[in-house]
């Protein structure tokens, strides 16, 4: 009782201490933009990189290495929950549950899977365009896998396809970033013309790194939810 | 100002869940409020009154957007948010598998 | 005028679920708290005027991270015991 | 001279990581070779890096976008020192791997052991403070990874360690991040060098309260006091040559981390320089008082190693010259030699089948080569003459003198803590050469591929302690670097 009480105060104070902080001396809504760096993406985000929508340009491009980063963040810890459950999984050819799913869920998934797949691309593909990328595109396209999975308890992904599907692109985002290095000497500088804003072909290396992420997300969050699926109750 | 109130308040309910609850998988819930709670910290600090999104397009001036940079954070945020979870979450479908339990108490000497 | 309410009702509603996701005893419907919770902060991206994290947070956050539970939680067990 | 662009170091590691899944499809053992290669190409990369830093700082911009608007690279002599460490003892480890990762997958074992190398490397060259925020997750994520994969004996250990460090773990980054926004809002950069021009003018109370939760998330994985409820039993549980890769790699990364955001960001702000004095003091007599009380081996090497982070905050906390030269020293010194330790302990381990210390009696007799491997180390951590820990805790008391009456206090405390370690140490190497076995037989000794790294570091260990000169070299520009600060030592640029 004594520690949860003990607790309930430091949590109430941390509370008081991040409101007031944040209220007193970073007033909501004021634009701060002009002292600090965002001034520059903002005025000159379009001219730089060739991607309209600013957010892509700062994730791929101003600061692409954070992503390459966040990528294998992910990427490791796809493999750590191989890793982790290495071992543990059903005998081949097991069902994974008792029950069927009904004909309206299974036609459903027929009909809806490609199309999802399509609109995870969709997202990716425009990501300098539109809000939208690698990530989100990425995480549709696993759920197309997931519902894939809930309507046919005998399916399972062909491992050795999405390890090698995920190696090429993942090498691919590594080496746009090295062939930058080799041609101009700064690690994944935009070596890609522009183009001009607002077309589905500009904004330099943005798209070949946003579709390598797109298809890397989604088949390491396939591969997550299949290795946790794929368990021994 | 509301905003701030929000993320502040799902951060400290993280903090409470990850601090008070035994239970191993509400604690990864907790975590991931938290998560959320930071998240909105970042995305209200950038906001500025009156500004659109950092988009562009359809004759959307510089003048008028919000900060694009926090946003570009949250989104690296997000993604290492979900990895955390899905580990953390095989590694308690480990942990129950040995202990037969969920509850960190009951898995040996578990202190905090 | 109007969206400062519909936003501070989406809090309150937000601060329910969060409490309610914490404290109920039934991981299953904890799990679906937790995800009303990620859905109305990617409402509140979309107002703050972030559609790329809110699409992030929606798909990500609110999909697939929701899956990852409910999956957790099918392989140990739903009831929180004290 | 050859010049390899530091952030390769990171780029070839990632992209091998992705390599080396679908080699290993058709050729079964190709991740231990592919993983080795790449620890080479770092451990080469790092030596030149390391040659060439000591000139002028290496800088490399990323993406072509002057700072502070893209990322950038900043290797100083310090930086590149620890780029090396990290690299070497890696490739070392990776010697000592084979047994001891048989029962897991080996390609995913490889595959995040190169990728834990990266993200360390990167915590340490990185100018850039979200970055730092990037390499830290992948680090600490990689080595959740690594430690839930111990199988066997050891297994329901590791799990349960393994959910209370990412517990832990994630707490402290969430404090992190809400560091680096408040940062962000009070300046409106992440460039550490721009920050570190910025921070003066900004307003107070914010930089303070963002000092605060950076300390309370760097402090995880530096092992300070509060923070280190996770230690023991992530080194108990782990497999030993993770346990080696904790104590020389990931800790130090996060220890420098620590203390490159204090001292270069709030350029050494006196308020942040106390609270750290006195959380190591804490850190120090906890690890130290706890460790004399263990009867496992491997937790009392964990324990002694939270003393030793304690010993080195406290020693960066003096902020004068020779202390730092003093901690730069200890630290070298520490991943050294309790790497050499962790893999004696080891193989012990791995010989007897149990970590009691006590079924340690008459190893000298059963495992002589061991047993005197272990006994350099501990008898360096223990800071005897002709060992490195002797010049550092020498050097780092020389440094507190000069601080004053209270750097006299210090001194003393630190003093009467190595008289606790060199207690807890020689009960264990009394036990090793004095003691009669209870039973007789000689084990067997590990094989050359493991001995090999222990000999090398157990070289190391000497040459620290009869020529200290060579590393001061380093040593004292890397103290010069943090003592400068970053901001100047780059500039406008």
């Amino acid at each position: 009782m004594i520690k949860k009480s003990i607790a309930l105060i430091l949590i109430a104070i941390l509370f008081v201490a991040i409101f007031f902080t944040l209220a007193n001396d970073l007033p909501f809504g004021d634009n701060r933009t002009t002292t600090g760096v965002s001034d520059k993406y903002i005025y000159h985000g379009v001219n730089d990189t060739g991607a309209s929508n600013l957010v892509t340009a700062i994730v791929v491009n101003y600061r692409g290495f954070d992503t390459l980063g966040e990528v294998t963040v992910l990427f490791v810890a796809a493999t750590g929950v191989g890793a982790v459950l290495y071992n543990m999984g059903r005998p081949a050819g097991k069902k994974r549950k008792k029950t069927e799913a009904s004909l309206i869920v299974r036609t459903g998934s027929r009909i809806l899977f490609p199309m999802m797949l399509l609109f995870g691309a969709y997202i990716f593909v425009h990501g300098h365009l539109t809000p939208g990328g690698g990530f989100q595109g990425g995480a549709v396209i696993a759920t197309a896998f997931l519902f894939k999975y809930v309507s046919d308890t005998r399916y399972h992904i062909d491992h050795n396809k999405f390890t090698a599907t995920e190696s090429v692109v993942g090498m691919t985002f590594a080496l746009v970033g090295i062939m930058g290095l080799l041609l101009t000497g700064y690690f994944l500088f935009n070596f890609l013309p522009n183009g001009s804003p607002g077309e589905l072909l500009s904004a330099g290396i943005i798209p070949i790194i946003y579709v390598a992420i797109g298809i890397k997300v989604g088949a390491e969050l396939t591969g997550i939810l299949d290795n946790m699926m794929e368990v021994e109750q | 100002m509301i905003y701030y109130m929000a993320a502040a308040f799902l951060i400290a309910i993280g903090i409470y869940a990850l601090m008070l609850k035994k239970n191993m998988i509400k604690m990864v819930i907790g975590l991931s409020l938290m998560d959320s709670g930071v998240n909105l910290l970042l995305i209200s600090l950038g906001y500025i009154n009156g500004g659109t999104a950092p988009i562009l397009l359809n004759g959307v001036k510089p003048q008028e957007v919000v900060d694009p940079l926090p946003q570009a954070l949250v989104l690296t945020n997000v993604v290492i948010g979900v990895s955390v979870t899905a580990l953390a979450l095989s590694v308690i479908i480990r942990v129950y598998k040995h202990y037969k339990t969920l509850n960190s108490d009951k898995v040996r000497d578990m202190k905090w | 005028m109007i969206l400062t309410i519909a936003v501070a009702i989406l809090i309150l509603m937000m601060m329910v679920f969060a409490v309610y996701s914490v404290e109920t005893k039934d991981l299953l419907y904890a799990v679906v708290g937790t995800m009303a919770v990620s859905l109305i902060v990617s409402i509140l991206f979309y107002v703050l005027q972030a559609p790329d994290v809110a699409m992030a947070e929606a798909a990500i956050g609110a999909g697939i991270s929701t899956a990852v539970f409910v999956i957790a939680i099918k392989k140990t067990e739903r009831y929180e015991h004290d | 001279m050859v010049n390899i662009d530091p952030t390769l170091m990171i780029g070839i590691p990632l992209f091998m990581g992705f390599l080396i899944p679908s080699v290993a499809i058709v050729w079964k053992n190709s991740p231990r070779y592919l993983a080795g290669f790449t620890i080479l190409f770092n451990l080469i990369a790092s030596t030149l890096l390391l040659i060439r830093s000591l000139n002028a700082p290496v800088i490399s911009v990323l993406g072509g976008w002057q700072p502070p608007y893209g990322i950038v690279f900043v290797a100083g002599p310090l930086g590149s020192m620890l780029a090396l460490l990290i690299s070497s003892m890696t490739m070392l480890t990776w010697f000592y791997l084979p047994p001891h990762i048989k029962e897991g997958n080996e390609t995913k074992f490889y595959m995040l052991f190169i990728l834990l190398m990266a993200g360390a490397t990167g915590m340490v060259l990185t100018g850039d403070l979200f970055n730092l925020f990037v390499f830290t997750e992948i680090t600490s994520i990689a080595s959740f990874s690594l430690l839930a994969y111990s199988r066997g004996k050891d297994e329901k250990e590791a799990v349960e360690a393994t959910i209370k460090y990412m517990i832990i773990g994630s707490l402290s980054s969430a404090f992190f991040l809400i560091g680096i926004a408040l940062l962000y809002g009070a300046t409106g950069t992440l460039n550490m060098a721009d920050l570190a021009s910025k921070i003066p003018s900004a307003n107070h109370n914010l930089v303070m309260m963002a000092l605060a939760m950076i300390i309370t998330g760097l402090g995880i994985e530096a092992e300070m006091f509060p923070l280190n409820g996770w230690t023991p039993d992530a080194y108990t549980g782990a497999t030993h040559p993770v346990s080696v890769m904790f104590a020389s790699v990931v800790v130090k990364a996060g220890f420098f981390a620590l203390i490159r955001v204090v001292f270069l960001i709030f350029g050494a702000a006196t308020e942040a320089l106390q609270i750290l004095m006195i959380f190591g003091l804490l850190t120090l007599f906890v690890g130290e008082s706890s460790a004399l009380r263990q009867t496992d081996l491997k937790r009392m090497l964990a324990y002694s190693s939270i003393g030793q982070m304690g010993l080195l905050l406290v020693a960066f906390s003096l902020n004068n010259q020779t202390a730092l030269v003093g901690g730069l020293y200890a630290m070298l010194n520490h991943a050294i030699a309790k790497g050499l330790l962790f893999m004696a302990a080891g193989s012990f381990i791995f010989a007897l089948g149990t970590r009691d210390i006590s079924a340690l009696n008459g190893m000298g007799k059963r495992m002589p080569v061991t047993s005197a491997l272990f006994t350099i180390g501990a008898f360096s951590i223990m800071g005897l003459p002709f060992f490195g820990g002797f010049i550092s805790k020498i050097v780092i008391i020389a440094g507190s003198m000069q601080a004053g009456t209270e750097g006299m206090l210090v001194a003393i405390l630190i003093l009467s803590a190595s008289l606790i370690e060199l207690v807890y140490f020689l009960r264990v190497v009394h036990r090793i050469w004095m003691r009669e076995p209870e039973d007789d037989s000689r084990l067997k000794e590990a094989p050359f591929t493991q001995m090999f790294p222990m000999i090398v570091l157990a070289a190391f260990v000497f040459l620290m302690g009869i020529y200290p000169q060579a590393f001061f070299k380093v040593l004292i520009p890397a103290a010069q670097e943090l003592l400068r600060g970053l901001g100047t030592m780059i500039g406008g640029a």
